[in-house]
């Protein structure tokens, strides 16, 4: 029952925050708090080890839409609840719309369907509504830019949920039903069918357009640094990764590990090599974003069980600690005057110094700073991992990420007197704390033997050198550009890439039988 | 099964023809027809729901919707004044050195020119409030004191004439044949920067003393007005990019000679 | 063979959508992309012999399949929420670059600074 | 020019191998003409809707609707939130012909008409509410070339429309949460199924039909109207 109640609530909520657009504040508060109760609720029964599971109004098996808790599942909708607390306190004193508060409910309310729902066809119509409504954030303040960004969003996605349809289309041909727990079994009876390798590759391909995976996802830069800062927040933390969780669902039933594992590639290394060359620091955290998913990817594309418990943490983890730079850097950008790096330094003193400190913890934890959330999740995932060229890939991807974000050190260590205000305060703290704490927090998910294998001297030793050579290299090759290519993200180009993406992942499908 | 054949056949050539259409309307009812067709495939694969709502969505509200916004979007609204040899009606067709530009400069950017002819007068006032895009017909840039308007770089050198006096003017020509040209009049005086003019004089440009005398206006007396005038299109003052644009265009066009030899075209 | 000529479709809306510079007439072969998905699902749901999935009790005749159809649906909505959205955006584009070439309208945005950047009326 | 002919070509070649790779995959493994009703039996008894169509979208799947519903929504409040604020031209009366304004009086009972008997006996035969809606705004459409908009928005007041359309969907969602009041999971049908064929039959599809048609008619009506005022005229 919570199960549903959960996202049903959160689109009451929605139309009521602007049909009473007066009281939208206390709704709000009532809002997150009735989703705590539901949610802690359902946490419960998934430690009893009853995770809820029903199907919605009662309809048979194979035709209606089975919805679970299970451990996947809540750990997204629980980052959702943490990033929609913090969104909404950021955004509190900035007197928005009513609009905005309803737009944010029904993505909140989207990811909570999402995280539960085990049909394809929903995924489906969950990704397109979580589409639209994050279409309309990014044009919120209506910035020719931002216009163009999201109209390249909506038609890449557009087109890529239409793939997805397709397979959908072809599952259904062939199983006659879209529940995700039956078509496990029904899968394997016919594996090697070209049938499944058709369905899996345009499944894969429909949602790696969602998923922020590189080749795919040509929309993501623009959108994601166009944005308002609390947009690009939810953008990066939620709306990729429903599209993440979607395909680690997916991985479950079809034989897709293969593609998985080297589009987590491609995305982490070009997501970096982007993320370096780029020096405006919002299209920075953007580019960063696509090499980020490359490690979710990695560990989801591994299949086993320590590797997808370190692709959970380091979608939670990423989710705060992405959100968390977002959202500072938004506000380092307005009293700076501009988002470029020069700007920033230039302009340092005029950053507020809760501000700052917030931006660190962000930054150390991104990078991975032992005990804080990118490091543990980080060593976990690598724990799941068994082969030796991916751990380098991995390494690599690391020394990378510490190489473009020492680019922010100049603005990190400045002094200066203005404050934060105490809205961004709160949020800052909420989603800093989740970053501090993740250690201890991370063991309600991950079983203690795991996590505390992750504190052991070695990955403490690997990280801390990762960090000096990241930081090393970034001191000898400061400043020095290299070209790449822009090209493939036009919108004349991008479809096409999209249809080479999808003989790639066919490819890949293929080959891995 | 034939008919089905038949139209599941017909589904890529109709749409393949829509989207080949330069013109936006075509393309649009092009792909509405597709929808339509479609439809009829669905009643005939035995989905009659399927068929009711892409007969419903997809044929008459998209329609609808992009019929609707494309009468802004696509198009560069121009509002002119006759003046023949510029910008004229022939029949059906319109002709002119003005409008081969213009219709140049609207294939360049991809809209529909769409012309629409109104008093004189009218068109300062359209253009600069922006329900046209251009204001065309033999506009003489005038003094830049207007907050709204402006004017792109000229097309066409000219001369403008005065009569000699108001007075005069009437014998001359015949009333019930002059246009109704009091706005520009004034306009012209306004902008003239020599005082001496009397105030009740007249001063009318090449293209409006020619379209006089060919409809049998007695124009001796005239005299010319020192200085030199130029033909211009009337753009609003807010349209910084349309203005970029356009001047980009005639440098081009005048760069690549094709300009004189328009006017060499048009006035021999 | 209805999948095939729904396949054939997507592709020529693809070609559309690349090559066709026209901001308005790419939507269009967007609309026409989601088209072919929509017939390919309606082609599934199809089986010789079959009829129209109305029943009444004691009905036995071979039924088209109520599910793709009823998928359909909901997708053909999506689809029209997206290409309005859509298209209210590309004319706020042309409004202010008074030009529907997606070309143009890339070339313009790049000249333009962030301090030029005004938002759209 | 060159570079143009090499991406026409690289275009036209993606795309073809695109759609044959598709097709050779889709149609190498014949689909398993069993695998549809493999569990798709014996809806008629469960549902009682007779157009199993609507069995399916509005009992079986439900939730999917109401997505979809919420989708629209999202996407009427989208297109008015960005139309309004670009101004839009002052509205012109234009002259109405007499022809034009004869022929409103008969399309637009008749759109009317198609859509209550569309969405009243959506569970029987084809149609649904979702059809009857847009073709009802249709209708609305016809009366606005007849007389204007002006006209038009003296009758229907878009404030007052925005709060109906926000109360239909309030009453959507609340006859969806209605069952947990009776201890059952929210989205259950809770009303007697009837015999199959007839009118009072099906369920709670006969009241999710209307309310959808209410919902789509003020939400189309909200698109078309809002790109005809930003358009000026009609």
């Amino acid at each position: 029952m919570q199960l549903i109640l959960l996202p049903l609530l959160r689109f009451v909520f929605a139309i009521l925050t602007i049909t009473f657009s007066k009281a939208r504040k206390p709704l709000t508060i009532l809002s997150h708090l009735l989703d705590a109760l539901l949610l802690s609720q359902l946490v419960l029964l998934l430690l009893r080890g009853t995770p809820q599971a029903f199907t919605v109004g009662g309809a048979p098996v194979g035709l209606g839409i089975p919805l679970i808790g299970d451990q996947n599942g809540l750990t997204f909708a629980v980052l959702a609840w943490v990033l929609s607390v913090a969104v909404t306190s950021y955004t509190w004193q900035d007197g928005l719309r009513p609009y905005f508060f309803l737009l944010l409910n029904l993505l909140i309310g989207a990811s909570y369907a999402l995280s539960f729902a085990k049909d394809l066809f929903t995924a489906f119509l969950l990704l397109d509504l979580s589409t639209i409504v994050s279409f309309l954030l990014v044009g919120y303040q209506r910035r020719p830019r931002q216009i163009w960004a999201s109209l390249h969003y909506m038609i890449l996605s557009s087109l890529g949920m239409s793939i997805f349809l397709l397979g959908i289309g072809v599952v259904y041909a062939h199983c006659g039903t879209l529940d995700l727990s039956l078509l496990e079994a029904l899968v394997r009876e016919s594996a090697g069918e070209s049938w499944v390798h058709l369905a899996s590759a345009l499944l894969v391909a429909g949602l790696a357009v969602k998923a922020g995976v590189f080749i795919f996802s040509l929309w993501l830069p623009s959108a994601h640094a166009r944005a308002m800062p609390a947009v690009s927040a939810l953008l990066s933390g939620l709306v990729i990764k429903m599209g993440v969780v979607e395909l680690f669902r997916i991985s479950v039933v079809f034989p897709i590990d293969l593609p998985l594992i080297v589009l987590g590639v491609i995305t982490g290394v070009l997501g970096v090599a982007y993320a370096l060359n780029s020096y405006d620091i919002k299209r920075l955290l953007a580019f960063s974003t696509l090499s980020q998913i490359g490690y979710i990817l990695i560990g989801f594309g591994a299949h086993t069980d320590v590797a997808r418990l370190g692709a959970l943490s380091y979608e939670v983890a990423h989710g705060l600690f992405k959100a968390l730079l977002f959202l500072t850097v938004g506000e380092a950008a307005k009293c700076a005057g501009g988002s470029h790096i020069s700007v920033l330094t230039a302009n340092s003193h005029q950053i507020p110094w809760g501000t700052r400190i917030a931006m660190t913890v962000a930054v150390l934890g991104i990078i991975g700073l032992p005990p804080l959330a990118g490091f543990d999740a980080k060593a976990i995932l690598e724990d799941g991992l068994s082969s030796v060229p991916l751990h380098l890939i991995v390494l690599l991807m690391s020394v990378g990420t510490v190489m473009s974000f020492a680019k922010l050190a100049p603005v990190l260590f400045a002094r200066s007197t203005c404050r934060t205000c105490r809205s961004h305060v709160l949020s800052y703290g909420w989603l800093a704390g989740g970053i501090l704490l993740f250690w201890p927090l991370s063991l309600l998910l991950v079983p203690p033997n795991v996590n505390l294998h992750a504190m052991t001297f070695a990955h403490i030793a690997e990280a801390l050198i990762v960090m000096a050579v990241g930081s090393g290299l970034y001191m000898s090759i400061r400043r020095r550009r290299f070209a790449l290519p822009m090209e493939v993200f036009r919108m004349e180009t991008s479809p096409l890439i999209i249809l080479l993406g999808f003989f790639l992942v066919y490819a890949l499908i293929a080959l891995g039988r | 099964m034939v008919a089905r054949w038949i139209l599941l056949a017909l589904l890529p050539i109709v749409a393949g023809v829509a989207l080949l259409q330069t013109r936006r309307l075509s393309a649009i009812i092009g792909m509405g027809l597709f929808s339509l067709v479609l439809a009829a495939v669905y009643l005939l694969m035995h989905a009659p729901d399927v068929a009711i709502t892409e007969a419903t969505i997809g044929a008459a509200l998209v329609t609808a919707i992009y019929v609707l916004a494309i009468r802004r979007t696509g198009r560069l609204t121009v509002v002119a004044d006759e003046a023949p040899g510029l910008i004229a009606r022939e029949g059906d067709e319109i002709v002119g050195l003005e409008y081969e530009i213009l219709d140049g400069f609207a294939r360049q950017v991809g809209l529909d020119l769409s012309i629409q002819f109104v008093p004189l007068r009218r068109v300062r006032w359209l253009v600069s409030h922006q329900e046209a895009d251009f204001g065309a017909g033999g506009m003489i840039p005038c003094a830049d004191d207007d907050e709204t308007l402006t004017s792109t770089p000229a097309h066409l050198e000219t001369g403008v004439f005065t009569f000699p006096a108001a007075s005069a003017a009437r014998e001359h020509s015949a009333p019930r044949e002059l246009p109704d040209y009091e706005g520009y009049y004034a306009d012209l005086l306004e902008h003239d920067k020599d005082g001496t003019i009397a105030a009740t004089a007249k001063a009318l440009d090449l293209a409006r003393v020619m379209s006089l005398g060919r409809v049998g206006a007695a124009l001796e007396g005239l005299d010319r007005l020192d200085g030199t005038f130029g033909y211009a299109f009337l753009v609003s003052k807010r349209r910084t990019s349309l203005q970029r644009d356009f001047a980009a265009y005639l440098r081009q066009l005048r760069d690549s000679g094709r300009l004189n030899e328009l006017i060499q075209r048009h006035f021999t | 063979m209805a999948a095939v000529i729904a396949f054939i479709l997507f592709g020529i809306g693809i070609l559309g959508l690349v090559l066709r510079r026209d901001l308005v007439i790419k939507l269009l072969a967007l609309g026409l992309v989601n088209s072919a998905t929509i017939l390919f699902l309606v082609s599934i749901g199809d089986r010789p012999g079959a009829r129209a999935p109305i029943q009444l009790p004691g009905d036995v005749a071979i039924l088209a399949d109520p599910l793709p159809h009823a998928l359909v649906l909901s997708a053909i909505v999506v689809n029209f929420a997206i290409l309005a959205l859509a298209l209210v955006f590309v004319m706020i584009l042309v409004e202010r670059y008074h030009t529907t070439d997606s070309t143009r309208i890339e070339q313009e945005m790049v000249r333009e600074t962030d301090e030029e950047e005004k938002p759209c009326s | 020019m060159r570079k143009d002919r090499i991406r026409i070509i690289a275009a036209i070649g993606i795309v073809l191998v695109f759609a044959g790779l598709v097709s050779v995959m889709h149609l190498g493994s014949a689909p398993d003409p069993s695998a549809s009703t493999r569990f798709l039996a014996r809806d008629l008894e469960e549902t009682g809707a007779s157009n199993r169509v609507a069995g399916v979208y509005l009992n079986y799947r439900l939730f999917d609707t109401l997505l979809e519903v919420l989708v629209f929504s999202v996407a009427v409040l989208g297109v008015r939130h960005y139309l309004q604020q670009s101004e839009g031209m002052e509205l012109p009366d234009l002259s109405e012909s007499e022809v034009v304004r004869t022929a409103v009086i008969f399309l637009t009972p008749l759109a009317l008409l198609l859509c209550a008997f569309f969405a009243i006996l959506g569970h029987i035969s084809p149609g649904g509410g979702f059809a009857g809606g847009v073709i009802a705004a249709s209708g609305l459409l016809y009366v606005a070339i007849a007389y204007g908009m002006r006209a038009m928005e003296k009758r229907l007041n878009p404030a007052r429309l925005v709060r109906a359309e926000e109360a239909i969907l309030l009453a959507l969602l609340a006859f969806v949460l209605l069952p947990m009041v009776f201890g059952r999971t929210p989205l259950s049908d809770l009303m007697p199924k009837g015999t199959p064929g007839q009118l009072l039959s099906g369920g709670s599809i006969l009241v999710y039909n209307i309310l959808i048609a209410l919902k789509v008619l003020v939400g189309a009506w909200a698109v078309i109207a809002a790109f005809a005022q930003h358009r000026g005229e009609l």
